[in-house]
């Protein structure tokens, strides 16, 4: 059972990270990124990752896929089937190296052939805390400074496209 | 007393912070007061650690706060006080209390105030920070801090695209030293695990044999970051540019203090000098040319303030003429008396130019009549010690005791050689200058008197440059040697060569000096009767500094796809065509087959071969998001590629 | 259970369809989802491994990823706004503004 | 699990889906009388004793009209979604602990959960809006994922403060950390979460993405039958998840002397809900602009203020 609802979700998330190839409007190329990121929280959730789960449907597809959809919204952007099309030179290289990018991922994440676990144990969210403010506290404050720093730039790029 | 160490830094940074924060809600007025006042209170307290006998005493030293403490680091923001930290932090703070006063009057037009304060004590705490850090990571910040002020107050008037221009310059150059010292840090960090200044210091000395590599390397890297804030060779374009800052900036940084951060550098960390022999001559070796260089560019100018920088240039050549020799504490004490005459010659410059209507060139301002014989007087006394006229000024005593501490040094009678012809330039270019300017003026009645907050700096910087000489009297003097004796705890002793040499070598320079002043007469009459020196590019371009590196860095890529675009229009159109068709023609008429299929393919594949580099090459630059994303991904798939195989 | 090698591939799958969305789609908001599918790429992957050795640096990791991607896109979402109010287009190739002008002036 | 086991689980939540069905009809039938009550007028009374058919008769009106999807909207999506709104408020009630022996699932991350799905919640406003393809409904979405967006943060930052009193994000733990109701300790929070309860259910005085006079009946204009039936019933059990989130996080839950901690938990939830009628009937709705200020400059300062009050209290208090 466990495995067929994983296998099932990866299917899904793949299946509609393909999509946004393929289909015209932007919001619909939204929409399916919200599924491929619910199904990957999903995959999180099975593979043990309770907190990264919640935190991936809260902040991908609560805030930031909203501001997408809320952009597209505003912009009001239609499906312009010429336009959003390959680029005129064409699919197939990087079709190719897309190919070729995979199969080299895969021998590279493949190199130091993994023993199966027996149980995946889910990690609970108070380890992350204690690992997010314990030896990674330097990086937290790095994160923050990182956040003000996009906040006020942010805030400078809307106030210079108003005036 | 440690406990108040924290104010000096921390007094501008706090009203930095105010006028940042606050400044909207004060008159433009109280802005320059309350920066001022900020400046004073630095100076109060250092004054106050003189008085409570830091001059005498252990180093002061303040630890405030931990950053992080990540394993076992924790960087701290700490500050010491130790004599080397004692003399920076008295003439910084000292100057910049003298250029705020100067401020007052001199920007009390400006709209832009509360930006120029707001930079102007900024970068009084940067300075003051990179002085007194006791580890190299705080040390970095006061850097960079005031590296972002100098850009900042550089294109103050950002409105004109050659002095915003002019600011960016100075930042892009200096990053170029800034990284350098950056990748020292790095790599004393990995050796060290510390980045505190006295474990480095003693540490390195303890594990580093005398010339390994590592040495050698770090030295090289923090000497590149001296380099480059210090403006000497080849790293010294942006200081002439960097003119285009309101005068008192010119003084305050680029005369005063940023432009001896890269001396004070390399007197904090000069044991790691002292590991590797080679760079420490090469430090010498930079600071001579930078000398020569500095003072004939000096000769040819036509702006006042260019002139001045690059008389800067030269000056902190001497500083690095110096440390490279051996003699730190000569090193500090030209150091301190360039401070006074350079900013006292900046500020009359200021203000020559800005009672006559913003002119800068010398030949223009000679025409004028109307300079008050005060500051006529000040600016006298300025080129008179920054040429060093012999016994009564400050200039005279620092520049003679680096030359003489130069003749012992490794190839020390070249590096005299040259410095000495510096000195003889010196006093060229810089009487040129006051005859030019200042000779025809008589004091008239329509003489606009300069306010009291723009006079007095002058007036005490005067003094200073004729009496801050006497704490060290040359060589085999009778005549006390208080300077070098008092600094002997942080440095060693400068070998000094024989009396003997030494008075011969004191009493030439003075007659250089003299000699020097009397061409300038010469000179000017010459140039009054028409035969301009600025005539000889090459000396007024600062030997084409500029144009090498436009040519050098800049234009290769520009020019390869220029060529690529330019050959290919001209084979496609031009002659290939051509050739092809008589090609054709000659081969129909022999009609030998063989070499018309050759013929005609070769040139097709050259043409072809053209075609496609230039088609390639464009591409790279077309703008096109989606093809750089797929020049990325292309990179990232070969090294995989190449690194997986 | 699931094998760690079965979680890579789908990981490396997701993030070469990032990379094909950034390729071949030229509306400025495709691309910055191609992004995020490239980054939940290696977000899979840095959570499939931290749970294999059973250890949270993974989901510390991830977390990171998120904090870098929400302020990436406050910025990147405010500069295709500002990009469609000046050019009126959001297709790359209609954005070519850098390009360097044919007679390469150096500026 | 075994197969006896899959049925009772999935009977067992088909039964709770059917009992919170049947509960927010008795809401909207309930609202109507308490309105009319407040604004002294008589409301539905005709159909059933007191007009109680009300709700079943309104359910096969809207059940047995057309199911009209108009040409210019995006059809799919159209459809889709007025589902997701009351979906995801009837997924969250699966961690809410009804009694200290009765609740569905106790997941060591049920707030976020919760937090997750309420976030997810807006996708069916703002698509319904864009959808529908006119201007009216496309203004109520943007205005909803606006508002979404700025009553998300504070909301979740208040919950925080309870999260660090009780230790757990488990809903189960932090009603059994509730000696004392957390209100006690927690009254900005309380403050907050409740006012951004409203602003999440789209109610009065927040209920700028419907506002009838402004937008005609924003993102729901151009709904009807069976698909407005959605919207309309995703708001109500919206307000009672979070009457029942409020009674479980800061009133104690199942808490309470003498009596069984059903009786408690819904005596506490029925008195949020009544609170939220009267609101409705007394307060005015808000401006935009004062909407967006009072989220970004009033709510989340104080969330952030009472979740550094509420660390610095657990940092020196609790632990020492």
């Amino acid at each position: 059972m466990y495995e067929v609802i994983f296998y099932l979700t990866a299917a899904i998330a793949v299946l509609a990270a393909a999509a946004i190839l393929k289909v015209t409007h932007p919001v619909h190329a939204a929409l399916y990124l919200v599924i491929s990121l619910l199904a990957l929280a999903l995959i999180f959730f099975l593979l043990g990752a309770p907190l990264l789960a919640a935190l991936q449907v809260m902040i991908y597809a609560g805030a930031i896929m909203v501001l997408f959809l809320f952009l597209i919204m505003v912009m009001n952007l239609r499906s312009e089937r010429n336009q959003s099309l390959p680029l005129p030179s064409g699919w197939k290289g990087p079709a190719f190296l897309a190919l070729i990018l995979w199969l080299e991922l895969l021998l590279l994440l493949n190199r130091y052939p993994a023993e199966e676990t027996n149980e995946n144990t889910a990690i609970e969210p108070k380890a992350v805390g204690h690992a997010l403010f314990g030896p990674y506290l330097v990086l937290v404050e790095a994160a923050a400074v990182l956040l003000l720093a996009a906040l006020i730039a942010a805030l400078y790029l809307s106030r210079k496209g108003r005036s | 007393m440690s406990q108040l160490l924290w104010l000096i830094p921390g007094a501008p940074m706090l009203s930095a912070l105010i006028i940042a924060l606050l400044g909207g809600l004060l008159q433009r007025r109280h802005l320059a007061i309350l920066a001022t006042c900020a400046a004073a209170i630095a100076f109060l307290v250092v004054l106050l650690t003189w008085l409570a006998g830091a001059a005498t005493s252990q180093p002061l030293q303040q630890t405030l706060y931990t950053w992080i403490a990540v394993g076992n680091w924790n960087p701290t923001i700490g500050f010491t006080l130790d004599r080397l930290a004692l003399v920076m932090v008295s003439v910084v703070s000292g100057i910049g209390l003298l250029i705020h006063i100067y401020s007052i009057t001199f920007m009390a037009e400006d709209n832009d105030q509360r930006r120029y304060y707001f930079f102007l004590n900024l970068f009084l705490a940067g300075m003051l920070i990179l002085v007194l850090a006791d580890n190299l990571l705080l040390l970095y910040l006061g850097w960079e801090l005031v590296g972002l002020c100098s850009f900042a107050l550089i294109g103050f008037w950002y409105r004109e695209p050659m002095r915003a221009s002019a600011g960016r310059k100075a930042f892009v150059t200096t990053r170029i030293g800034d990284m350098s010292l950056a990748l020292g840090i790095f790599l004393l960090y990995s050796q060290f695990n510390d980045l505190s200044l006295s474990y480095l210091l003693a540490n390195a000395t303890a594990q580093w044999e005398t010339g390994s590599q590592l040495a050698t390397l770090t030295a090289l890297l923090i000497l590149g970051g001296a380099i480059g804030k210090s403006a000497q060779l080849p790293l010294q374009v942006w200081l002439p540019d960097a003119m285009a800052g309101p005068s008192p900036v010119s003084a305050l940084i680029h005369a005063a203090t940023m432009v001896t951060a890269g001396v004070y550098l390399i007197a904090r960390t000069y044991p790691l000098f002292e590991l590797a022999p080679h760079v420490q001559w090469s430090v010498a070796a930079i600071g001579t040319l930078t000398i020569v260089y500095g003072a004939s560019a000096a000769l040819a100018q036509n702006d006042f303030k260019r002139v001045l920088a690059y008389s800067t240039i030269s000056q902190v050549g001497y500083m690095f003429l110096a440390l490279g020799c051996g003699a730190y504490a000569l090193a500090l004490f030209h150091l301190v008396t360039h401070a006074f005459f350079k900013s006292l010659l900046f500020l009359a410059a200021g203000t020559v130019i800005h009672f006559s209507g913003n002119e800068h060139n010398i030949h223009n301002l000679g025409r004028l009549d109307n300079h008050s014989p005060l500051v006529r007087w000040t600016f006298l006394i300025g080129a008179a010690s920054l040429a060093g006229f012999p016994l009564i000024t400050a200039g005279f005593y620092s520049k003679e005791a680096i030359l003489t501490a130069t003749w012992s040094a490794p190839a020390g009678p070249l590096l005299w050689a040259f410095a000495a012809f510096g000195v003889l330039l010196t006093a060229v270019y810089i009487f040129r200058v006051y005859f030019i300017v200042f000779q025809g003026s008589r004091s008239n009645a329509s003489t606009p008197s300069a306010p009291g907050s723009m006079t007095w700096p002058l007036l005490i910087l005067a003094l200073l440059s004729l009496i801050g000489g006497f704490v060290e009297f040359p060589v085999g003097w009778l005549a006390p040697h208080q300077w070098s004796v008092w600094l002997e705890d942080e440095f060693r002793l400068t070998v000094h060569p024989p009396l003997e040499i030494a008075y011969s070598l004191q009493f030439i320079t003075s007659l250089l000096t003299l000699i020097g002043i009397g061409l300038a007469l010469v000179l000017v009459r010459r140039e009054q009767a028409g035969h301009y020196l600025t005539k000889i590019i090459f000396l007024r371009t600062g030997w084409g500094f500029d144009a090498l590196y436009q040519t050098m860095l800049i234009q290769p890529y520009f020019s390869l796809a220029r060529l690529l675009k330019a050959t290919d229009a001209l084979l496609i159109e031009g002659i290939l065509h051509k050739m092809t068709h008589a090609c054709l023609l000659l081969a129909s008429a022999c009609r030998r087959g063989v070499e018309h299929g050759v013929l005609d393919k070769s040139i097709a594949g050259l043409l072809a071969g053209f075609r496609f580099g230039y088609a390639r090459l464009s591409a790279t630059q077309n703008g096109l998001l989606s093809r750089y994303a797929l020049m990325i991904s292309m990179g990232a798939v070969f090294l995989l590629s190449y690194w997986l195989w | 259970m699931i094998p760690l090698t079965h979680s890579l591939i789908i990981a490396a799958l997701l993030f070469t369809l990032g990379l094909l969305i950034i390729l071949l789609r030229r509306e400025l908001l495709f691309i910055l989802m191609g992004l995020e599918v490239m980054f939940n790429g290696a977000a899979l992957t840095a959570i499939a491994a931290g749970q294999y050795w059973n250890n949270a640096d993974g989901q510390v990791l991830t977390i990171f990823l998120m904090v870098v991607t929400a302020a990436e896109l406050a910025v990147a979402l405010i500069l295709v706004w500002l990009a469609y109010e000046h050019f009126k287009v959001t297709q790359v190739n209609m954005l070519t503004q850098l390009k360097d002008d044919t007679r390469g002036e150096p500026p | 699990m075994n197969f006896t086991q899959w049925l009772l689980a999935f009977s067992g939540l088909g039964l709770v889906l059917l009992g919170l069905l049947f509960i927010a009809a008795l809401m909207v039938y309930g609202e109507r009388r308490i309105l009319a009550l407040l604004q002294d007028r008589l409301g539905p009374n005709r159909a059933g004793p007191f007009g109680l058919l009300q709700p079943v008769a309104d359910f096969l009106k809207l059940l047995t009209k057309e199911h009209f999807v108009p040409p210019f909207a995006d059809r799919n999506i159209y459809i889709i979604a007025p589902i997701i709104v009351p979906f995801t408020a009837l997924l969250s009630f699966v961690v809410v602990p009804v009694s200290d022996d009765w609740w569905l699932a106790d997941l060591n991350i049920a707030l976020l959960f919760i937090l997750a799905l309420s976030s997810l919640r807006v996708y069916g406003i703002m698509l319904g809006g864009w959808a529908s393809n006119s201007k009216y409904p496309l203004f109520g979405g943007l205005r909803s994922a606006a508002q979404m967006i700025s009553y998300e943060l504070p909301m979740s930052l208040a919950l925080m403060g309870v999260v660090i009193l009780s230790g757990s994000f488990s809903l189960v733990d932090i009603v059994a950390a509730q000696e004392l109701p957390f209100i006690i300790f927690q009254p900005i929070g309380f403050m907050i979460f409740l006012v951004c309860g409203i602003a999440e259910t789209n109610r009065l005085p927040f209920d700028l993405p419907e506002a009838e006079n402004e937008l005609a009946s924003g993102y729901n204009t151009e709904y009807g039958d069976i698909k407005f039936a959605f919207y309309y019933l995703g708001e109500y059990i919206g307000v009672l998840l979070i009457a029942a989130l409020i009674a479980v996080l800061f009133l104690g839950g199942w808490h309470g002397p003498w009596l069984p901690g059903v009786f408690w938990f819904m005596l506490k939830t029925l008195v949020l809900i009544f609170l939220f009628f009267w609101l409705r009937t007394s307060l005015p709705r808000l401006r935009y602009d004062q909407l967006m200020n009072s989220g970004w400059k009033l709510l989340l300062p104080a969330a952030l203020i009472n979740l550094l009050g509420t660390a610095l209290l657990g940092l020196f208090w609790m632990e020492g």
